[in-house]
């Protein structure tokens, strides 16, 4: 039915290599954000300047970051998986 | 020779990409010699100040704040409204989500930069980063902007992995074949890839409406956190909130309006959607009322000196002109046209949504600047602001920056998803029908 | 470590004297010492001054870095301003590094005032200039020489009076915004005094102030400043001030009751004061039995002429108010009470009768007896300088100072000489005019036009204006002066304080180009020899000042300032050592004051003009009166220009400091207080005049008077009386520099008119009409 | 919430200012005085006329009333020095902050300008460099800048500091010298050169202190003392004489 893509075969190395960089930037990104809230908390500790906030806002931002690397991941390999 | 072919109607939805309309880069030529012109505004500030400016003491902020505000409310049209009807699963929600998640992902990035534009030494960004502090709405707005433009990217990406699936067999091989290969995933459309997709759009959907809404709330909060007077107010989280909203549909509105035109997707987005939308914004619209109403109701009580000042300045002073602006343009047309059928028309929701962008702007502009001018200091003259050419140019630039983006869009991506309306059109009848069957009184019809 | 610690410090900006005290500290190391040396090299010194912004004669410390000036403040130790300096004297390094200071001599190109010039050198000015001189003395022209002094301070004055007498001109003559002989001719008249009178304001009871803007351009702002937070402050509540002004000034802002009395009446209320002390017997009486004469003919008189009703129509002032005040400023005869003052120092004439209007002041200190009291008014002693040596004199110069002078503080009189010219009958014409601090194309009533017509016939202009000024404009030659901290600077105080003080200080900074014009004088003495040498015999200023002050150290009176408390002079063992104790301390002062009874007060002195003087304010202020009614009345404001319904009104805020001082942008930035204006100038008018001509604060409005018309913005005041409209003075030049040149002159407006007494241009006599742009 | 004014807070200094608005003579010393001291750039009339102008000290008039009955009050206005500054909590930078010492400092190289510290200050008494002011001037006109303060560039923020250069100055010598800051010892600008002496400055801390003393005065005020921001910047109102 789809002549130009052959369904059974792997796609070129080439493109699993961007897909996985794809994959590793967003994921290098997130966690990123996760660290530089996290040494937003540890400024806040060492400067004692208004912690509470700080955990109150890393409480949020630190586990929403984290979801969005699971959910990118669980699309990520559930799709490239459940192809086969 | 693919199903796309045997479907005259879905075709229409990639044409563009593989054929270049006419008018195409003649657009693009225009829009982007208007980024241009902004772009060389900002080095022009960049290089002699924010002198070049109409800002002064104290009106220390005008057009580029209320940007970032006007253009932080109108994401809220995107990815929320879409989450919102994809929750509920509303079906006539599905040539239409796709459009809303764009101009999210776009104006995002646009109010954000408003922000950088503000800057009085934007060479020093990364001073947020390394000396960041948590106690400052600034920091909120950092965070919450940075999540959701982070979410509403994805959210726009998962849903759209089908249609690059189908773009990637379309492609001729070459090196944009091997974009979409990679974007696609590998995506076959397996019940198991169906499946993955369908659970990660829903959770998405859920976590992208509490974001959404905490960024509009934190954008408030840059205002309300100060003592000055009009801002210090708790209602402002969620008066921001109903008016992104509103602001938002009103957008997303023109916006269909214009592809529709402009990509004849007549048989797409139809009057219908207009006409649904068209409520929702009425509905919006007395919300924002309501709002509006309690928050000067509330500030004229209580008749505290200093937040008469700034109301009188608005009520018939100097900014006499920004306030009835906005409540013409927001309330009287707005009422006027939604609530009568027969004027609910594309035609009609289209008019009605350009004056509350133009009243919606105005109310951004309205809340910034009339309370610098008139600070608590009241022994000052008063403040006054009219912007400089640099200011409009960098406005104008914004605007354009935005078309442009989608323009550039269009050129890479289905604006309707091919995924959904075809689901939409194999199974939508199943779908309602169960649905229906679900919660219609005397449940045992359908087992019978 | 050490090297953050190092960075720390000079991140901090720490100054070089902890520097150096560091360096000790430090390891001996070359490579530390090197990198130290970098950092501690800067040479910091402070250098004393006198400030010459104004005529406040405040002592000044000037910080110097590596020879650049970086910081002027007040000297804690000079007795005028005790640590206080006023923005003028702050902002003066602006006009120190001012970039359209000239710094060398120019000579005009082409026809005058085409504001060409060329560059010469010193050498050529001096010769071209002593050739000059030579030449009018040997034609037996010496007298043609003019010399027009402003507003400028120390001994230069008598130096250059005595050059001139030696040359042979009787033609040195000064004008002066802020004179202390105007106040004085009154005193004199009274009091038989001829210095200044002095006002112990701080220990007053009552401070009646009639049109001195005390607090920001009285004769020395900030010493009354230092006496009104004193007065304020004082155990027993301090004083009541009372100031009466048409225009709500600062000091009358800041005083207990503003009076807003119609411009030009202060006279009559008075007089109308001393009406209710005397009706109510409420004067001092053993005071007036022991010293004062004329007193029945002066009670007579007042009490027929000025009761309080017809006063309150004169003057605009309710009954009850000047009641009030009268029974407040009376003695109470209670026992070690305070004396009340009544003020009348200022330098522009009082509108109308100026010489009657200040002895009606006067003649209220002595109903209340406050003479020679603390508290009271008391003589401003002299300090007692040096004489000048003899002046030897010539046959040429005795035939020039044998021609009567062409005017003597006239200025209506000079201008009609000078524009008459060869014409004139018993006139001559002027070969030679010389402009030192004096920028009278500016500072006349009429303006540059006036002016320019005036001088258009002499053949030799000099200006020795440091700044390219109106007048400089029009000059042959340019001379720079040097800026007052690039020259020797001295200053005694001459009027209000009391006490008696000397500053002398050597040149701050050095010079970056102009020559000090007392200099340049010495210089053309030694040029022109003969006696005129001999008549001035010192090499520089600074010996001139050694030979004033050694009067000083004779006198064995007084004390030199010192932090560890003032040093009498008795305690120097020698001149020298009392020379430089003078010139690194500040100032020397005597805190004795005079007592102003030497003679008897006469109530009813001989003054000029045929009627008794009490009687003539009056009518005076009656016809003037009525003239100003018909005036209102006929013309009112909706006719068309020409017809002038308001009259207008001048004044100075303490930023604006005369043509020296005119380009310094933080002064212009600051231009008022009390309306936070600056740079432009600006129109005051009252609310309710201004609604009635449909005019908006910061409305763009046209003032025209009969001579002239000037756009500015309005500003909607409501310490201005109705029918009265102010301008500030000062800005609006056409020259002096980049800055100086914002806003409007309002002598482009100003009639010339002269009072007839004191010859002070009477600027009040000038009626606008006021018009939206 | 409330506190007295003079109240201790801390065990170290506590930098604050009297202002005696009955000595006051309104003649804008204090503001000339400050922009000699601390660099302040003059603005061109243009940017004056559009309120760019910096002035860390500002007289501020009041006028009211109407003729004849007018009272024009000067009110001297610093930044306030608050020991609850809304400035500093909303800074995303940490380029403002209260200082151990109570005075709310600026650190300019850190600014990036975003003007919410400005926005968010009652007094209105944060100022920006709106250009590159002093490289526009004429490069005489910055022969005179004090070498102690740095000259700030276009886009950050500034405000008074209490001169805090000459704190740091007479630490750095008292540190050398191996002793305490004397009583006095530090003195800020405006008020070395205030004509009427109506500015007094000193440590809060202090009981002995001049400052501390005046702020007990029953004449001593706060400027919005309502708002909780309490400023270390005290008035002393004028008193009444008319009868």
């Amino acid at each position: 039915m789809n002549p130009p893509h052959n369904p059974g075969e792997p796609e070129s190395p080439l493109v699993f290599r961007l897909q996985i960089a794809l994959l590793s930037s967003f994921v290098l990104f997130a966690s990123g954000v996760i660290i530089w809230v996290g040494r937003l908390l540890y400024v806040s500790w060492k400067l004692n300047d208004t912690f509470s906030a700080s955990v109150f806002i890393a409480l949020i931002a630190v586990p929403v970051f984290s979801l969005l690397i699971g959910v990118y991941n669980y699309v990520f390999w559930g799709i490239m998986r459940g192809g086969k | 020779m693919t199903e796309i072919q045997k479907n005259e109607h879905d075709a229409v939805l990639i044409r563009s990409i593989f054929q270049t309309p006419s008018w195409y880069w003649p657009a693009v030529a225009v829009l982007g010699s208007l980024v241009v012109l902004g772009f060389g505004a900002y080095l022009f500030q960049f290089f002699l100040g924010l002198g070049e400016t109409g800002l002064n003491q104290p009106v220390t902020w005008g057009f580029y704040i209320t940007n970032f505000v006007f253009f932080i409310g109108i994401s809220h049209a995107g990815t929320l409204i879409s989450a919102i009807l994809r929750l509920s699963q509303t079906e006539w929600r599905r040539p239409i989500t796709r459009i809303a998640e764009v101009i999210t992902v776009a104006v995002l990035g646009i109010g954000g930069m408003n922000i950088l534009l503000d800057l009085g030494r934007p060479d020093r960004m990364l001073n947020m980063i390394y000396y960041g502090r948590y106690q400052s709405p600034l920091l909120w707005d950092m965070t919450s902007i940075t999540t959701y433009l982070t979410a509403s990217s994805v959210y726009l990406f998962i849903p759209m992995i089908p249609d690059i699936a189908i773009l990637r067999d379309l492609c001729p091989p070459g090196p944009r074949k091997v974009f979409y290969q990679v974007l696609a995933l590998g995506w076959q459309g397996t019940p198991r890839q169906e499946k993955v997709l369908n659970r990660a759009t829903a959770i998405m959907a859920i976590m992208v409406i509490p974001i959404a809404v905490s960024v509009h709330t934190v954008v408030a909060f840059v205002f309300s956190m100060t003592l000055q007077p009009m801002w210090h107010s708790s209602i402002f989280g969620p008066y921001f909130v109903a008016g992104a909203l509103f602001s938002g549909v009103a957008m997303l509105l023109i916006v269909m309006a214009i592809l529709r035109k402009v990509f004849h997707l007549e048989d797409y987005l139809q009057p219908i959607h207009f006409n649904y939308l068209g409520l929702l914004l009425l509905v919006f619209t007395l919300f924002w009322t309501y709002f509006t109403f309690a928050e000067y109701l509330t500030a004229f009580y209580g008749n505290e000196p200093d937040e008469m000042r700034v109301f009188w300045a608005k009520w018939d002073g100097p900014w006499a002109w920004g306030f009835w602006g906005m409540v013409i343009c927001n309330f009287f047309i707005p009422v006027i046209i939604l609530s009568i059928n027969r004027f609910r028309t594309i035609t009609g929701t289209v008019i009605a949504s350009s004056t509350i962008l133009i009243g919606m702007w105005l109310e951004r502009f309205i809340i910034v600047v009339p309370t610098l001018a008139n600070p608590r200091q009241h022994r000052l003259p008063t403040g006054s602001y009219w912007p400089t050419w640099v200011e409009f140019s960098l406005m104008t630039g914004s605007f354009a920056l935005f078309a442009l983006f989608y323009l550039v869009f269009s050129r890479f991506f289905p604006l309707v998803s091919i995924h959904e309306v075809r689901e939409g059109r194999e199974h939508s009848d199943d779908i309602a029908l169960e649905r229906i069957h679900r919660y219609r009184i005397g449940n045992g019809y359908i087992k019978e | 470590m050490k090297i953050s610690r190092r960075h720390l410090l000079v991140g901090g900006g720490t100054m070089a004297a902890g520097m150096t005290l560091l360096k000790g500290l430090v390891p001996d190391s070359a490579d530390s010492a090197t990198l130290l040396d970098d950092w501690t090299n800067h040479q910091e010194e402070w250098s004393l001054s006198v400030c010459q912004q104004c005529v406040g004669g405040c002592g000044v410390m000037v910080r110097q870095m590596d020879g650049r000036a970086v910081r002027i403040e007040g000297n804690p130790l000079h007795p005028v301003n005790q640590g206080g300096l006023c923005p003028k004297g702050l902002a003066s390094l602006q006009g120190l590094y001012d970039p359209d200071r000239l710094t060398t001599p120019l000579r005009a190109k082409g026809k005058r005032g085409s504001g060409e010039f060329e560059p010469i050198s010193w050498k050529d000015a001096a010769a071209l200039v002593a050739g000059r001189l030579k030449t009018l003395r040997q034609e037996g022209k010496a007298h043609t020489a003019l010399m027009l002094g402003g507003q400028f301070r120390g001994q230069r004055h008598g130096l250059f009076s005595r050059f001139w007498s030696a040359y042979g001109s009787p033609n040195y003559l000064r004008l002066r915004c802020v004179a202390p002989d105007e106040p004085a001719a009154a005193h004199a008249f009274m009091n038989g005094v001829s210095s200044p009178l002095a006002y112990d304001l701080a220990e007053s009871r009552y401070v009646l102030a009639f049109g001195c803007n005390l607090l920001e351009t009285g004769p020395a702002p900030v010493h009354q400043a230092a006496q009104f937070g004193r007065l304020r402050v004082r155990q027993d509540g301090g004083a009541h001030v009372t100031v009466v002004d048409p225009r709500m000034s600062v000091s009358a802002a800041k005083a207990d009751l503003w009076v807003p009395v119609r411009p030009g009446t202060d006279g009559v209320l008075a007089l109308a004061i001393a009406h209710v002390m005397l009706k109510e017997n409420r004067y001092d009486k053993a005071f007036v039995a022991a010293h004062v004469q004329g007193f029945e003919r002066f009670r007579q008189q007042v009490l027929a002429q000025y009761s309080p009703a017809i006063a309150a129509q004169i003057t605009g002032i309710p009954e009850d108010t000047i009641r009030k005040i009268a029974q407040d400023f009376a003695p109470t005869g209670r026992p070690g009470e305070k004396p009340a003052v009544a003020l009348g120092e200022r330098g522009p004439a009082y509108s109308g009768d100026d010489l009657r209007t200040r002895l009606a002041i006067h003649a209220l200190n002595a109903l209340s007896g406050s003479l020679g009291k603390a508290g009271g008014v008391v003589l401003q002693t002299p300090a007692p300088l040096a004489p000048w040596p003899a002046l030897p004199q010539d046959a040429p110069a005795k035939t020039g100072l044998s021609h009567p002078p062409l005017a003597n503080r006239d200025m209506g009189a000079l201008l009609a000489a000078l524009k008459a010219g060869k014409s004139s009958a018993k006139g001559y014409p002027v070969n030679a005019l010389f402009l030192y601090y004096a920028n009278p194309a500016f500072s006349l009533g009429g303006g540059r036009e006036e002016w320019n017509q005036a001088i258009q016939n002499i053949p030799l202009v000099v200006s020795f204006s440091p700044w390219l000024d109106d007048s400089a404009r029009q000059a042959d030659l340019i001379l720079p002066d040097a800026h007052w901290l690039e020259r020797w600077q001295d200053d005694s105080v001459s009027h209000l304080p009391g006490f008696a003080s000397f500053s002398a200080a050597p040149p701050a900074l050095p010079a970056a180009g102009g020559l000090p014009t007392e200099e340049f004088f010495l210089e053309l003495a030694r040029a022109l020899g003969g006696t005129t040498a001999q008549a001035l015999p010192w090499k520089t200023y600074g010996d001139v000042l050694a030979h004033k002050a050694q009067g000083l150290y004779g006198a064995k009176r007084g004390a030199v300032t010192d932090p560890k408390g003032p040093r009498p002079v008795g305690a120097f063992g020698s001149f020298a050592e009392f020379w430089k104790a003078l010139q690194t301390r500040g100032a020397w002062a005597d805190n004795r004051p005079g007592n102003p009874l030497a003679r008897p007060f006469n109530l009813s002195p001989d003054v000029p003009g045929k009627e008794y003087w009490v009687n003539a304010l009056l009518a005076g202020r009656q016809s003037a009166l009525g003239a100003a009614e018909t005036k209102a009345k006929t013309n009112t404001p909706s006719e068309a220009p020409g017809n002038f319904p308001f009259q207008l009104v001048t004044f100075k805020t303490n930023t604006r400091s005369g043509t020296r001082g005119a380009n310094q942008p933080w002064l212009q930035q600051n231009a008022s207080h009390h309306l936070r204006q600056g740079w432009d100038g600006w129109v005051e008018i009252n609310p309710d005049d201004a609604q009635r001509l449909d005019i908006d604060d910061q409305d763009p409005v046209w003032v025209s008077s009969a001579r002239g018309k000037i756009r500015m913005n309005a500003r909607l005041y409501p310490g201005t009386r109705p029918g009265v409209v102010h301008i500030p003075y000062g800005p609006g030049h056409q020259g002096v520099g980049r800055w100086a040149q914002e806003g409007e002159n309002p002598n482009q407006l100003m009639a010339t008119t002269f009072d007839p007494h004191t010859r002070q241009p009477l600027w009040g006599d000038t009626w606008v009409h006021i018009e939206r742009a | 919430m409330e506190q007295p004014h003079g109240e201790k807070k801390s065990t170290g200094h506590r930098w604050g200012m009297v202002i005696d608005l009955d000595k006051c003579s309104g003649c804008g010393a204090c503001e000339v005085a400050c922009m000699v001291e601390n660099n302040i750039p003059f603005v061109e009339k243009g940017d004056y006329q559009r309120s760019r102008s910096i002035s860390w000290m500002k007289v501020v008039p009041e006028t009211e009333g109407t003729f004849p009955e007018v009272r024009t009050k000067f009110m001297p206005q610093p930044c306030m020095q608050c020991d609850n500054p809304p400035c500093t909590k909303v800074c995303p930078v940490h380029a403002t902050y209260l200082n151990p010492e109570g005075i709310v400092a600026q650190v300019y190289w850190r600014c990036i300008g975003c003007r919410l510290c400005m926005a968010a200050c009652p007094y209105t008494v944060k100022y920006f460099n709106w250009h590159n002011f002093q490289q526009a001037q004429p490069a005489a006109m910055t022969q005179y800048a004090n070498p102690d303060v740095s000259l700030r560039d276009k886009g950050v923020v500034e405000k008074c500091t209490f001169c805090h250069h000459r704190l740091m100055k007479v630490k750095d010598q008292a540190r050398l010298e191996n002793r305490e800051i004397r009583p006095g010892e530090y003195t800020v600008a405006c008020q070395d050169n205030c004509p009427s002496k109506a500015i007094f400055f000193g440590d809060l801390n202090d009981p002995h202190s001049e400052v501390a003393r005046l702020a007990d005065n029953l004449r001593a005020f706060r400027l919005m003392d309502e708002l909780g921001t309490q400023p270390k910047v005290i008035y002393l109102a004028e008193r009444k004489r008319h009868d």
